[in-house]
């Protein structure tokens, strides 16, 4: 229960899935099973928001979807990009997208969903004075630089500008079913992207005053709100009248909010609730032992990694940072704090993802000679210094990380200190500001489902995510190529040569890969998880 | 509690309306402490008569206000416990009386008033609901019934503008003033007895003496028994009729007012007197009782006084004690020399 | 009734205030030397008293754990190793491992020293700090009682555990001095108040005006003649509150604003392994049993005490 | 009597400004030195500036003090160069956030733009319900022990409360909360839901292991009762020995000496007297529980004021932080001050000029 909230902060990645074809073949859903009707209970945590434009954490994501409906979506099963509002999306030069949107959808409250509604949600989300979460998705989208403005003394007195523009120059209406969308610079994976809730439609009764809407939404999804936002306490939704499209199982669906995993899983022992998403890590082993076959369990997309600050000198030389990865058993840590839940990352890309390889790090199972060896051979580690492991406070890090420890220093003979007292906020800004002194504990959740995801954000020169500050321009070169493929699949053997690079120079130490465990109680009759969405609520049926 | 009160206690079985009102007949009373058995009563007796005033004088520590509470059965026990003795209202012996009527036989037949009446008063009850509350209970008034009897009560017991007075609360009464509602307290329900125990040692010289005349006059109107403990020699010579002198849970000397005062047949009551301040032996040196009285758990042999008695001798020390020799026909003392005593006037 | 106030508070509300000297059979001596009898019956009362004598062994022997760790136990608490991770108790690991593969015993002896430091520091400091302002409040008055008073009310009135939360969430090293300063700051209104209280009362007795007609200073007569009298109920409430801090450490850390691992203590022990105490319920019992051991045993000492030195319950 | 209620209440105002000093200065402190907390609300994504920047403006983290390590942010410089008296400083955040509170009743908005206000109702009913529970539970069963304790001092049921409630109060609350969420509504709860004859409102409702919306009261009773049991040892151990004194005291022997039956010498005049400490204690208490109970609400899943201000302050929005607990204070003032007048109309020779 400690402080374990800010856990949920920390996996705040929206978890948009992978895309095999884009504009794949015509969808039929899976096959029709389960009886409709039923009350279905859920756990979920307090969301933040839930206008599509705001709510980035997987609490919203949840509520979101069920309430809204966007272009594109994602087979249970395999993934793939099906459409869904959108009749189809394709380009030529996998800059300029054209998207052509189904006819007679509407929201909740009679608002026709059509290229209007589209870009007008997007405008208002990229519009930075609308101080939108989910911006920060438009930023391939070309005129993303003219709708944000910088204050240009900082803190100082003055209130930024007014941006140059109000609106993407990228987006055109082309008719009212049709618009153009043209990106910065090419980029094959964009028909994944919009698969995300950050792209779903609002109407305009919403945008005009997106707080009240944001307490009950006015959604175009298969349910609409059944009263409003009950904080901290509940959320319902029931079957909406308005939706054209494949009706939801359960007529009417309970989000029960808990603000701590473990008092929702009591709440679940009780039988109070019929699917619960999470299960927390102390508890998964008896969860797996007292309901086996109601528990579904997949390799999660979560990746949890060491970062090393390369801007420090004890970490420029690979061959200290591949000793340190070396000295590191990982599946023995996995089985001591994690209950054996989660699955050694050996590569630096989801398991699940299409192109995802194992051994791609040479370096990461545990071989105390080859460390050594490595170490003697880099000149060793300066005699007396400790080896210090950051982590953010109060989301359970301090464990392993311990562990880590311990394994390095039985291995190496290097003693290590733990500097695990900074709230997340500060720990964050401190790795914008390149200040670790040691091996920072970090995580990442693909934001679409696509490989790429894993490899530019991360370890491209320059860009947001990369906090060990690595820069190789085989890398930079290798990911270009990947980006303008003419297609996913041709993407992939670039982005794999590059991976490669990156498990050799080992800019951050992989540990492992999340395993997604969810339970459901004996009224659920057949439950349904999207590999993308997670939990497929109206999927889900009762008995 | 309804008023019928009065018929079923004149109803008790072998009440003898012509017996006196209180005898105690060698009562035993002990305490079981921690650190041994304390003997606080070793047999006392005495008697008092309708519309007579009995005195039971001694120092503190004798066992006076013991028996006092022994008699109206309000001990608290443990560690008090009743050991021997009777204790008869017109015949019938109260120790022997289920509780339910023992409690009718107080403040309705035998009442009492205690020494300090600010923290004998309940401080968080006026003194009307306080005075009310035996009417409401004995006599099931109804509440405006009760509190007007309970300002007739105060105006008895002559409280300047009782009808105000009634709602205040015990802090807001001066000493004496409290001391009246104690009285009226107990003069409520017509008592035939009356135990005061020690009423003015907690008040200053003149409102003493308005007191002892407001009991004075109260007793003689009623012809009502007084039983009043004190350890002042000077409140009892001018009110008591007879006198009982205790020393370590004894009555060792016991007799009319004026032949204590003129002649004490016992070398305690000699003390006693001696070491009071008279005017005529201005200068001289006052005489006072060397020692301590003993403690109540080890009480020595024979006759408790010997280590402080000027006549004492080795019987004096072997038990059993001095019985209480007859001086005369109306006067008896627990000492082996009182001849030489009461001689050495 | 807040969780964890009330702990100090139980003692805050009974009625300890200051005992005048009551006027018993013996009459009311000067106030030093009576009270230097009250010690010694006290002390008498308290050897015979079995509750008092257990409770005061088991203090003995949880301060040595945190004096002396070696004393009890050879382990390093940090030579941990996963692959040994929840292994039940044996004879050599009689608390067995823990979670990370740390010997669960030496663990709880280590674990010992940051709480007891944390309570005596923080308790020793009310008392000097809290006892100080409050006789200063109490004796002068005036404008020095209004501020001292005023100062109390902000720290009396904000809740104990959001007061902890808020301040130890700012700070950003969580470690003993800092939870220790925390504590004592939230606290020590409780033991001015009863201070301020006693010498208000005992303040204009008949031996402290005695005293003062003969010309005694300010600084001589709080110490010598009014303080003495507070000094009672003081203590009582110093050994009931050391076990509430002892408790207070736990909670914190259970909340996660309280001391981080890899450091060693008996809250850690208990907030990591909570959630297991299904499975294995002796990760969570023995720290438990050390820690409420620890608390009763304060508050039955603090209990006897003020039995032993409350004349009116002999 | 009057004016003594107004010298108190014109004490409450350097207290009030006192604590919301200090916790403005405290969480001005913790952005200072922490960072901004908005940068959190973007988890592992780096935001663009602009964003970071525009989100901060708007939830009142932008003011330039918050960037400059300790300052109490009491003055700015005035936008316009003009400020107070001719100087060009103007009155900074915490006189803003005065006025705003006192004045406006605008308390600001937390990280996720709610108002303060709406978060404070919407925890106020849960915090109040629990709080009237524990009450409950904790005056009626520590009243009652404590009187049986101290009407048979030194019996074998004296010292049973005696043990029992030293035990309970030598409890963390965070192993008792726990204990009692997983034994009694987990395990107790499934097995009261096996059988069918229990009525719902009892399997369901009562027995559960945290605070359910379809029985808002009902499930609150086991959290409350959790709250209450510290202060129940605590009131059981007062009562008892406030019955222990007051049985000897002089005006009980008068009550016997009257004739009167034992249960109205005890049930009115010794209770009437012992229960004064114990009352003033529970007044005391529900001031400072509105607050306390952050341990039992993050237990039991209740949504009260306690969690609200505690995950705040973990996220660092101050402007929660310092409204909310500035109000906790004003509630503990008044409380302990109605409890000093009511302690004068229990005990009538409390006089206060």
């Amino acid at each position: 229960m400690r402080g374990k909230f800010l856990k949920v902060a920390v996996a705040a990645t929206a978890t948009a899935m992978l895309a095999t074809a884009c504009g794949g073949s015509s969808d039929n859903d899976n096959d029709d099973a389960g009886s409709t009707g039923g009350t279905l209970r859920v756990y979920n945590a307090e969301p933040a928001f839930l206008t599509p434009s705001g709510g980035d954490d997987e609490p919203s994501l949840y509520v979101i979807r069920s309430l809204f409906r966007g272009l594109v979506k994602y087979n249970a099963q395999t993934s793939a990009v099906e459409m869904d509002l959108a009749e189809s999306v394709e380009s030529d030069d996998q800059k300029l997208w054209t998207i052509k949107i189904k006819s007679g959808y509407t929201f909740d409250n009679g608002e026709p969903v059509n290229a209007d509604a589209f870009i007008r949600s997007w405008n208002f989300a990229a519009y930075s004075p609308n101080t939108q979460n989910n911006g920060y998705f438009m930023k391939r989208i070309a005129g993303i630089k003219d709708v944000q403005s910088t204050d240009p003394d900082g803190d100082g007195p003055q209130k930024a500008p007014e941006p140059k523009a109000k609106e993407l120059s990228g987006l055109k209406k082309v008719d009212d079913l049709t618009f153009t969308v043209e990106l910065e610079a090419p980029f094959s994976g964009f028909p994944t992207t919009i698969g995300y809730p950050g792209f779903f439609p609002m109407a305009e009764a919403c945008i005009a005053d997106i707080a009240a809407c944001n307490e009950k939404p006015i959604g175009n999804g298969p349910y609409k709100m059944d009263g409003s936002w009950q904080h901290n306490v509940a959320i319902n939704v029931v079957r909406s009248d308005t939706w054209k499209g494949e009706p939801g199982k359960p007529d009417r669906i309970e989000y029960k909010i808990f603000a701590d995993v473990d008092a929702g899983y009591a709440a679940f022992q009780a039988g109070e609730l019929d699917v619960m998403y999470t299960v927390p890590p102390a508890r998964y082993k008896e969860a797996k032992a007292t309901y086996g076959d109601r528990m579904y369990e997949q390799p999660g997309d979560s990746f949890t990694y060491v970062g090393m600050p390369l801007y420090q000198d004890n970490f420029k030389d690979k061959r200290i940072r591949q000793a340190l990865s070396l000295s590191i058993d990982r599946q023995s840590i996995i089985d001591a704090v994690f209950d054996g839940r989660f699955t050694p990352a050996t590569g630096f890309v989801a398991p699940t993802f299409e192109g995802a390889r194992t051994d791609v790090c040479k370096y990461c199972t545990k071989d105390v000679e080859k460390a050594k060896q490595l170490l003697a051979e880099a000149g060793g580690w300066p005699a007396g210094e400790k080896l210090v492991l950051w982590a953010n406070a109060g989301a359970g890090h301090e464990g392993w990380l311990q562990a880590v420890g311990d394994q390095i220093k039985d291995a190496l003979g290097i003693d290590y200190e733990l500097k695990v007292n900074l709230q997340f906020a500060e720990y964050l800004e401190t790795a914008d500001q390149k200040k670790f002194t040691g091996g920072f504990r970090l995580g990442w959740g693909p934001d679409y489902p696509f490989m790429e995801t894993f490899l530019y954000p991360l370890y491209g020169t320059g860009s947001g995510s990369n906090n060990s500050t690595y820069s190789n321009p085989a890398f930079d070169a290798a990911m270009k190529e990947g980006d303008s493929a003419d297609s996913i699949q041709a993407a992939i053997p670039s982005y794999q040569k590059a991976e490669d690079l990156i498990g050799e120079d080992l800019p951050v130490i992989p540990m492992w890969f999340n395993k997604v465990g969810a339970i459901y109680s004996e009224n659920v009759d057949q439950f349904v998880w999207n590999a993308v969405s997670d939990a497929d609520y109206a999927a889900t049926s009762l008995k | 509690m309804s008023t019928d009160v009065n018929v079923k206690l004149d109803a008790l079985p072998g009440l003898d309306p012509n017996a006196l009102p209180l005898e105690v007949k060698n009562l035993q009373v002990e305490f079981r402490t921690r650190n041994g058995i304390a003997h606080a009563v070793n047999g006392v007796s005495f008697d008092v008569r309708a519309g007579e005033t009995r005195a039971i004088l001694g120092e503190s520590g004798c066992g006076k206000s013991v028996t006092a509470q022994a008699i109206m059965g309000i001990l608290d026990s443990p560690p008090g416990f009743i050991t021997g003795g009777e204790i008869l209202y017109r015949g019938v012996d109260l120790l022997k009386l289920p509780e339910a009527q023992r409690r009718k036989v107080r403040a309705n037949r035998i009442a009492m008033i205690f020494q300090d009446a600010l923290s004998a008063l309940n401080p968080v009850f006026t003194v009307g609901f306080q005075l009310a509350e035996l009417f409401r209970k004995h006599r099931g008034m109804s509440r405006q019934d009760a509190k007007a009897r309970a300002v007739e009560l105060l105006d008895l017991v002559k409280i300047p503008a009782a009808k105000q007075r009634v709602n205040d609360y015990p802090h807001q009464f001066s000493g004496g003033m409290r001391q009246r509602v104690m009285i009226a307290m107990a003069l409520a329900l017509d008592p035939e007895v009356l135990i005061a125990d020690e009423p003015t040692t907690a008040l200053d010289v003149t409102v003493q003496a308005q007191i002892m005349a407001l009991l004075a006059e109260l007793q003689q109107e009623r012809n009502m028994a007084l039983v009043l403990i004190t350890h002042d020699m000077g409140v009892v010579a001018d009110v008591a009729d007879r006198i009982s002198v205790m020393y370590a849970g004894r009555v060792i000397e016991e007799a009319g007012v004026n032949d204590i005062y003129a002649s004490p047949a016992h070398p305690y009551t000699k003390g006693l007197l001696e070491s009071i301040p008279r005017l005529d032996l201005k200068g001289q040196e006052l005489s006072a009782i060397k020692g301590l009285p003993p403690a109540l758990t080890n009480i020595p042999p024979g006759c408790a006084f010997n280590p402080r008695c000027r006549y004492a001798q080795d019987v004096c020390r072997q038990n059993p004690g001095p019985p209480l020799y007859q001086v005369t026909p109306s006067r008896t003392s627990a000492c082996h020399f009182w001849r030489e005593v009461k001689g050495d006037e | 009734m807040s969780d964890l106030t009330s702990a100090g508070a139980a003692v805050g509300g009974a009625p300890v205030g200051g005992d005048g000297p009551t006027t018993e059979a013996t009459t009311g001596g000067d106030g030093k030397e009576r009270s230097a009898s009250l010690w010694a019956d006290a002390r008498r009362q308290l050897v015979r008293d079995p509750v008092f004598v257990i409770a005061a062994l088991y203090i003995l022997v949880v301060g040595s754990m945190a004096a002396f760790p070696k004393l009890w136990t050879s382990q390093d608490p940090r030579a941990c190793s996963t692959d040994r991770s929840r292994i039940g108790p044996s004879w050599e690991h009689p608390f067995g491992f823990d979670l990370l593969g740390c010997d669960y015993y030496a663990h709880a002896i280590y674990g010992a020293r940051p709480s007891m430091v944390i309570a005596v520091m923080a308790t020793s400091a009310i008392v000097i700090v809290g006892g100080l302002l409050g006789l200063l409040a109490g004796y002068y008055g005036g404008w020095v009682d209004t501020i001292i008073s005023r100062v109390m009310d902000i720290f009396f009135s904000l809740p104990f555990l959001l007061g902890a939360i808020v301040f130890l969430t700012v700070i950003k090293r969580q470690n003993i001095w800092t939870i220790t300063m925390v504590l004592f700051l939230l606290a020590w209104p409780t033991i001015a108040r009863i201070i301020r209280g006693s010498v208000i009362s005992s303040k204009d007795l008949d031996y402290v005006h005695a005293a003062k007609a003969v010309g005694a200073r300010n600084s001589r007569l709080m110490f010598r003649h009014v303080l003495p009298n507070a000094i009672a109920p003081m203590l009582v409430y110093a050994t009931i509150v050391l076990g509430s801090f002892v408790a207070a450490e736990a909670t914190l850390t259970f909340l996660g604003v309280g001391l981080q691992p890899p450091a060693q203590s008996w809250g850690i022990m208990i907030s990591a392994h909570q959630v297991y105490f299904l499975e294995d319920p002796w990760l969570l019992l023995f720290p438990c049993g050390l820690l409420i051991g620890t608390v009763l045993s304060f508050i039955l000492m603090g209990d006897a005490l003020r039995d032993a030195l409350d004349p009116k319950f002999r | 009597m009057g004016r003594y209620v107004i010298r108190r209440l014109l004490q409450f105002i350097p207290t009030v400004l006192g604590t919301m000093f200090l916790l403005h200065y405290i969480t001005s402190l913790a952005i200072q030195f922490s960072g901004n907390p908005v940068r959190a609300m973007f988890g592992d994504r780096t935001p663009s500036p602009a964003q970071l920047q525009a989100l901060t403006e708007r939830l009142g983290y932008g003011d330039p003090c918050l960037s400059r390590k300790g300052d109490p942010c009491l003055w700015r410089v005035a936008a316009d160069g003009n400020g107070w008296l001719g100087t060009s400083l103007e009155p900074g955040l915490f006189f803003d956030r005065l006025g705003n509170i006192f004045f406006r009743f605008d308390f600001g908005i937390n990280l996720r733009q709610r108002e303060v206000t709406d978060l404070v109702a919407d925890a106020i009913p849960f915090t109040l319900k629990l709080l009237v529970i524990a009450i409950i539970f904790e005056a009626v069963v520590g009243i009652a022990a404590g009187v049986l304790a101290g009407l048979r001092g030194g019996s074998f049921l004296d010292y049973m409360v005696k043990i029992s409630t030293v035990f309970i109060i030598s409890v963390p609350i965070f192993v008792l909360g726990v204990v009692v969420r997983e034994f009694v509504g987990v395990k107790f709860g499934n097995v009261l839901r096996g059988q069918d004859w229990v009525p719902d409102l009892i399997s369901a409702g009562i027995f559960t292991p945290g605070f359910k919306a379809d029985y808002p009261f009902a499930s609150l009773i086991i959290p409350g009762m959790v709250l209450g049991a510290v202060s129940l040892a605590t009131t059981a151990r007062l009562t008892r020995t406030s019955i222990m004194e007051n049985i000897r005291a002089d005006y009980v022997r008068t009550a016997k000496a009257k004739g009167l039956t034992n249960k109205r010498v005890i049930g009115v005049h010794t209770l009437r007297n012992s229960l004064i400490p114990v009352i003033t204690f529970l007044g005391v208490d529900i001031g400072a529980a509105m607050a306390g109970a952050v341990v039992t609400e993050t237990i039991f899943n209740v949504p009260g004021i306690g969690r609200l201000v505690t995950f705040s302050a973990r996220s660092g929005e101050s402007s929660v932080v310092v409204g909310v607990v500035t109000m906790l204070v004003l509630v503990v003032l008044i409380a302990n001050l109605l409890v000093d007048l009511l302690y004068a109309v229990l005990d009538p020779r409390i006089r206060y000029e």
